[in-house]
């Protein structure tokens, strides 16, 4: 480990990246101490979280034409955090997605999170997580739900969206398992069910689930929607209805992860360096490093 | 076996039957008992060894299924699952009482499936009136009269008041350890209270008051104590009784107190000694065990409810602690298909909420693969506080 | 010779077979798909094809699984449960428990002599305790369902999964591949996890040996000796698990017209 | 309660008509009640206890347990489960709870103390006192203590004891429940005079006990005559039946007329050797709760040959004791209310089967009623109704060599319960059923 005494003049040109590796995307943000994003990645996540990170943070750095050794501070949130080896911490997805979205919408007190492998909810105070509701019950009410059933009915995830909202008739997708979901789809389908029709079916059947979920924080303006299905027109629509008020969605709902992590690294940065604490930082090396390292 | 404390008492929680095995070679009665609401002291007035039979998180339940559902209490399956596995076998009996349905219903099948030389099983009332706690100690009296016939010796008062005395001494000895983790940073971890609380529910009294005083004489005394850590936690549980659980909340915080009868539940507060030695026990089991079972209001048959005084007459000692501890936010750790602590959580919350302190609620269903994924929801709520 | 027809049109896969007076004539196994109706009808095609028989050829028809009355040329439903316990005796007449580790549930079912069912339990509708549970898995691991087994035995510490629901155990398995975890060390977990729901359930029936394991569950020879060892016995598996009980429904047909 | 004429397959009997119409008159009645200024309670099945009480002091009182049932059955019980997880309850809890949960957070918060519109039978309006009781299940008095959360309304927990069947027989044993169980009504008594603001008419409570006592003796003897064979009553005229004589609903000398009507017109079936359905193949016990929702299943099982002959012992009432000795009617409703529990340990004693009154009873009527299987319904959000039913089924067939059938339900969540997956099993259970009556022949049992 590295020490390395941050008595950096303040408007010196540092800069901050966020990791968020998530079940199914990888996503970096890199800023400068304006915040300003310099770089934005987003690639799959693999088994291997750790290579493909290395990989993704080498597209950021070369597209915002920089070195890792230019990076002051790093900061890896979502589920492969603990994987990265150049990290210099790790917080959780909840408080960096509070912490993107606050900046994004200064005026956000309850930002929801549809990911690939849980749904979220946070409560957000002054721009910090002070309450929290996460569904890891199943994935009935996670995005899986939607991959999973579009993956059976043939479709592309990203189209889901404008199909349903052709639906003219409202279709009860009553299995509670994704699993069995997709037979109850199938079974639609040789029931000669309208396509639009499921799939509308089946984002009301996931928003009314993350909607039971976010209920439980009480619900306050403005609420924000992110992750992969905020991309889901259909889905924004079903979750509008289901939680009766309007919703914010970022351009990139994939990023507010990232961006909350990049911001997260700045600001400990910045306040370290301003108490002129040294703050420890992991080797700048992109290669492969071991898990128990 | 080392002297220290502490390296002993881990001992006893990797291996808990061993010293009690010993003591049935040595012509010693093992009696098993399930839940803290049992009255130790009557078996150790007759020189009968208490043993409580925990479950298991790390062993699959594979036998239960044979005879219960479920969607039943994660922690009795579990219980029971080891008891069907024969891991008790080296009881000669057993005591079990109706603190809640779940115990209810396992004694049932325990029962009948189990067949130790002895068995019995305890009524307990659920509210704390005077009309209730005479019928508790009736069958306290009843519990007696079985022991009596199975030991063919008399418990006199005399004996019982003397077990009392040897088992509040305990619960002192638990209090002051307890008191161990008001420092910032604690002297002794969360961790560790577990595995002191397992070992004291594995060993006769006397034992178990040995090893406290050595644990306590250690632990005051320590260099290589808990690192502070950016929170400090109250977990409020039915029950908490493997370190894993532990090692995950402390992995980011310093657990200094616990509302859990893994922890110091059954010792936060002492028999009250009167004439009749089953009045004290009646009135201290009914009365002094705060876990979720138990009906408590404001006032016996108020005709007028006032609910922050209901949560002040349920939850209201928390404050003090929490205060003492200095514990800046709690976790309410559920286990699945725990109706009592389910009930109760919410209110807690109010609570916990109307004296501003930080909760989260946190479900799992005691295996250990449950674990894994409660670790972003315990990071993340120390984040939100620290 | 007269022939007899089984079709199983399970929720994930459909089976089905001819059989003779006496030993297994054709087999034939196609994925579900959208439209029972139709799998059906490619199935008894097939069927027909390899035997080069026509319908009329076919004394008699017995539909069983999830789909049965979507095969409009069947002469009637049997349970799945019944064709699974026929199947099983016909092809181990010794055996009195079958396990049978389908797509959508796993059942178990005690057996008499004349290939009665003297007991059974189907598993909570939950995929955690289903075969299902290891395709989900498999996906996660990007390996094909054929090298699951293989790929399992090769571990030397499964890992623990939580009891959850299937995709929740999917999830589980991202985690423990994003920790470095053996790919063998999961699918053995995962093989596990479904061999202790198993014999819990074997459990509930009592165990009467000698067992059989069929189903498409069955494939995986991983699942097949973490079971044995879960339960400490010897399994009898049938060198095509898949079509047991399309076997048994055509049987159910042979034994309902025994003077033709 | 609500339920669903399918086909006529089952021979309903015309003198359940008028039972379950008065259950639901009563209902509708205490609500027009309660809405025109009468003290209403809302009260958890107590088993005689403290209803005869609350009847004798004319109060309405309605069972929010019921009325889950009823919302779940009507298909409006998920707005309340909703309401209730966003309260912060777990889902796992139980389904009438978290139904009735949900429904208070919407009358008390949403709709200022005013029933809310488009509640099912006229929703339940706020009580002037909560009656839970520890019978049974825990969730029976945390609900009630849980609702303190809406409403400023005092709860009174009925304290019921459960002693071991052994544990029952130690000297004193039962005299000490007897004692605690006629103080406690004591005090329930001053408790609710005090809320109501009026004396207790002791004759009146006296002559409501004799008739409570009377009516369940007369439904005892009615369930006594479906021994027959083939059976003359059917589960699904015991479900319709039952509430009128476990819940005292509406006036009970009618009450009594009615089921002595009933007892008439079975014991002529028995005459007549008239079944309760076409042909009696198989002669089915049932436990626990049915399924409210699609009660036509009993149908589809009746044309197979299935009779329901017998069911859920916590609806059946307590085998008959004379208590005409005893004047005190606090220690008739005790010792009625403890008949209920007890009633069965003597037998179970004898038997050697430590399992309590909820497994035990299932035992004597299996092998009494003579049945050739069970269907187990085990409801995945109940405990109370479930935890037992794998033990049940080990029982029947250890002690009876009878087969069980289980088919998982839920007590609201309706998506749970499958009567298409529930029928596929019928096939094979009759071969199990078949199977054990050649082996219940070997072991020499008369059935």
């Amino acid at each position: 480990m590295k020490q390395s005494a941050s008595n950096t003049a303040p408007g010196a040109n540092l800069y901050f990246a966020g990791l968020d590796i998530g079940s199914t995307m990888t996503k970096v943000v890199l800023m400068n101490t304006t915040d300003r994003i310099l770089s934005a990645i987003k690639g799959p996540t693999g088994p291997e979280h750790r290579q493909l990170a290395n990989e993704v943070m080498r597209m950021a750095l070369e597209q915002a034409n920089l070195q890792l050794d230019d990076i002051s501070y790093i900061i890896a949130t979502g589920y492969g955090r603990v994987n990265v080896p150049f990290a210099d911490d790790q917080i959780t997805e909840l408080s960096c997605h509070a912490r993107g979205v606050s900046s994004l919408f200064p005026n956000a007190r309850t930002a929801i999170d549809i990911g690939g492998q849980d749904a979220k909810s946070m409560k957000i105070e002054k721009g910090k997580l002070v309450d929290f509701v996460m569904n890891d019950k199943c994935a009935a009410g996670t995005g899986r739900f939607l991959e999973v059933t579009a993956a059976i009915l043939g479709i592309r995830l990203e189209d889901m969206g404008d199909i349903s909202l052709k639906s003219t008739k409202k279709i009860q997708v009553s299995n509670l398992c994704t699993i069995f979901a997709q037979q109850e789809v199938v079974a639609l389908l040789s029931r000669g069910e309208k396509l639009e029709d499921i799939i509308a079916g089946l984002h009301d059947a996931l928003a009314s689930r993350v909607a039971a979920l976010v209920r439980r924080l009480k619900v306050e303006p403005d609420v924000v929607l992110t992750g992969g299905v905020a991309k889901n027109i259909g889905m924004v629509k079903a979750m509008k209805e289901n939680l009766g008020c309007e919703l914010l969605v970022p351009e990139e709902p994939l990023l507010t992860g990232a961006m909350g992590a990049a911001i997260l690294a700045r600001e400990i940065y910045i306040k370290a360096s301003a108490e002129g604490e040294t703050i420890s930082t992991k080797p700048r090396r992109l290669e492969k490093a071991t898990f128990f390292s | 076996m080392s002297d220290k404390g502490l390296s002993k008492v881990q001992e006893i929680y990797l291996n808990r039957s061993q010293r009690a095995k010993e003591l049935k070679a040595a012509g010693k009665k093992i009696i098993g008992y399930p839940c803290v609401y049992v009255p130790l002291e009557m078996l150790t007035a007759l020189d009968l060894v208490p043993y409580r039979t925990y479950g298991d998180i790390k062993e699959p339940v594979t036998e239960t299924d044979r005879a219960l559902p479920t969607s039943f209490c994660s922690i009795m399956r579990s219980c029971l699952d080891c008891a069907l596995k024969g891991k008790d076998d080296f009881l000669d009996g057993m005591v079990t009482i109706h603190s809640c349905d779940p115990q209810e219903k396992t004694a049932r099948v325990w029962e009948s499936y189990a067949d130790y030389p002895y068995f019995h099983f305890i009524d307990m009332p659920s509210t704390v009136r005077p009309e209730a706690i005479e019928y508790f100690k009736s069958q306290l009296n009843d519990f007696r009269k079985t022991l009596e016939a199975f030991t063919g010796q008399k418990l006199t008062a005399d004996k019982l008041k003397s077990a009392i005395k040897a088992h509040n001494q305990q619960r002192a000895l638990v209090q002051q350890l307890y008191e161990l983790t008001k420092p910032v940073p604690p002297l002794i971890s969360g961790t560790e209270l577990v595995q002191v609380v397992k070992a004291l529910m594995s060993l006769p009294v006397a034992e178990g008051n040995d090893l406290l005083t050595q644990v306590i004489d250690e632990v005051k005394s320590r260099t290589d104590g808990p690192k502070k850590k950016p929170a400090r936690l109250l977990i409020w549980s039915s029950t908490l009784d493997d370190t894993g659980i532990m090692q995950l909340f402390e992995a980011k915080a310093n657990v200094v107190m616990d509302e859990t009868c893994g922890g110091i539940r059954a010792y936060r507060s002492s028999v009250k000694l009167t004439a009749d030695p089953l009045d004290s026990l009646a009135d201290y089991y009914m009365k002094e065990i705060t876990c979720a079972r138990t009906f408590r209001q404001a006032a016996l048959g108020e005709t007028r409810k006032d609910y922050a005084k209901d949560l002040q007459s349920r939850f209201g000692y928390l404050e003090g602690i929490i205060k003492e501890w200095k514990t800046n936010g709690a976790i309410l750790l559920l286990v699945r298909y725990c109706d009592p602590f389910a009930f109760e959580m919410p209110s807690l919350k109010d609570y916990l909420d109307s004296i501003g302190i930080p909760s989260t609620y946190i479900e799992y269903d005691y295996t250990i693969g449950a674990l894994a994924p409660l670790k972003t929801r315990v990071e993340a709520f120390i984040e939100t506080i620290s | 010779m007269t022939w007899f027809m089984g079709i199983d049109i399970g929720s994930a896969y459909s089976k089905g077979v001819i059989i003779g007076d006496s030993e297994l004539a054709a087999y034939h196994v196609i994925p579900s798909g959208a439209n029972y109706q139709t799998a059906a009808e490619t199935i008894k095609q097939e069927l027909l094809r390899q035997l080069n028989l026509s319908q009329n050829d076919i004394a008699d028809t017995v539909a069983t699984g999830t789909g049965a009355t979507n095969v409009p040329f069947a002469s009637r439903q049997v349970s799945d449960i019944v064709c699974t316990a026929r199947g099983i005796n016909s092809v181990f007449p010794q055996a009195r428990t079958a396990i049978e580790v389908a797509g959508q549930s796993t059942k178990a079912i005690r057996i008499n002599e004349q290939g009665m069912v003297t007991n059974f339990t189907v598993s909570e509708k939950c995929a955690a305790g289903s075969g299902r549970f290891i395709e989900v898995i498999a996906n996660v691991l990007r390996i094909n369902l054929k090298d699951f087994g293989p790929l399992s035995l090769k571990s030397k510490q499964p890992v623990t999964f939580g009891t959850g629901c299937a995709v929740f155990g999917e999830s589980e398995a991202v985690t423990r591949v994003a920790e470095g975890i053996p790919k063998e060390d999961i699918a053995a977990g995962v093989n596990k996890a479904l061999a202790t729901k198993i014999s819990s359930l074997v459990k509930k029936i009592k165990l009467e040996e000698p067992c059989a394991i069929c189903g498409g569950g069955a494939l995986n020879t991983g699942l097949i000796k973490t079971v044995e060892q879960e339960m400490n016995i010897k399994l009898l598996v049938p060198t095509q698990p898949q079509i047991v009980t399309a076997l048994g429904a055509a049987v159910t047909a042979r034994t309902a017209n025994p003077n033709i | 309660m609500v339920t669903e004429e399918k086909k006529k397959v089952i021979n309903r009997l015309k003198t359940m008509y008028p039972l379950r119409a008065k259950v639901n008159e009563t209902y509708l009645k205490s609500i027009e009640a309660i809405n025109a200024g009468r003290p209403a309670v809302w009260a958890m099945l107590n088993f005689y206890y403290g209803d005869p009480i609350l009847k004798a002091m004319d109060v309405e009182m309605v069972y929010p347990e019921n009325y889950g049932a009823v919302a779940a059955a009507m298909g409006v019980a998920q707005q309340y489960l909703e309401q209730a997880y966003a309260d912060g309850f777990p889902t796992h809890l139980c389904g009438y709870s978290l139904a009735g949960l949900g429904y208070t957070s919407k009358m008390m918060r949403e709709f200022k103390g005013e029933v809310p519109p488009e509640s099912p039978f006229g929703g339940m309006p706020k009580p002037l006192f909560l009656l839970s009781s520890s019978a049974i299940c825990d969730a029976r008095y945390k609900w009630f203590q849980a609702l303190g959360r809406y409403m400023d309304v005092p709860v009174w927990t009925l304290e019921s004891p459960s002693p071991g069947v052994k544990e029952l027989f130690i000297e004193g044993a039962f005299e000490a429940m007897v004692n605690m169980g006629i103080k406690h009504l004591k005090d329930f008594v001053v408790f609710v005079e005090r809320m109501l603001g009026k004396k207790m008419d002791w004759a009146r409570l006296d002559e409501t006990v004799d008739l409570m006592i009377e009516v369940n003796r007369v439904w005892y003897e009615v369930n006594e005559l479906r021994k027959a064979k083939p059976c003359p009553m059917h589960s699904r005229d015991f479900w319709s039946a039952m509430a009128a004589a476990l819940f005292l609903a509406g006036d009970l000398k009618d009450s009594l007329q009615c089921f002595k009507d009933m007892y008439v017109e079975v014991k002529d079936r028995v005459n007549n050797h008239t079944g309760a359905i076409p042909e009696e193949k198989y002669r089915l016990l049932f436990a626990e709760l049915p399924p409210w929702h699609s009660l036509g299943f009993f149908d589809k099982l009746a044309e197979r040959g299935w009779n329901f002959v017998i069911e859920s012992f916590g609806y059946h009432p307590p085998i008959p004791l004379d208590l005409s000795g005893i004047s005190d009617p606090l220690e008739r409703i005790t010792r009625f209310n403890l008949q209920f529990f007890a009633g069965y340990a003597e037998d179970a004693r004898q038997q050697n089967l430590p399992s309590g009154s909820f497994a035990y009873p299932y035992i004597k009527f299996a092998r009494e009623w003579k049945c050739d299987g069970a269907m187990l319904h085990p409801l995945i959000s109940c405990r109370s109704a479930s935890t037992h039913l794998p033990y049940v089924a080990n029982m029947l067939m250890e002690n009876l060599k009878v087969p069980s059938l289980t088919i998982e339900g839920d007590i609201v969540d309706l998506r749970l319960f499958n009567p298409e997956d529930a029928l596929a099993k019928a096939e094979p259970f009759e071969e199990t059923m078949e199977h054990y009556k050649r082996m219940r022949k070997q072991e020499g049992f008369d059935w």
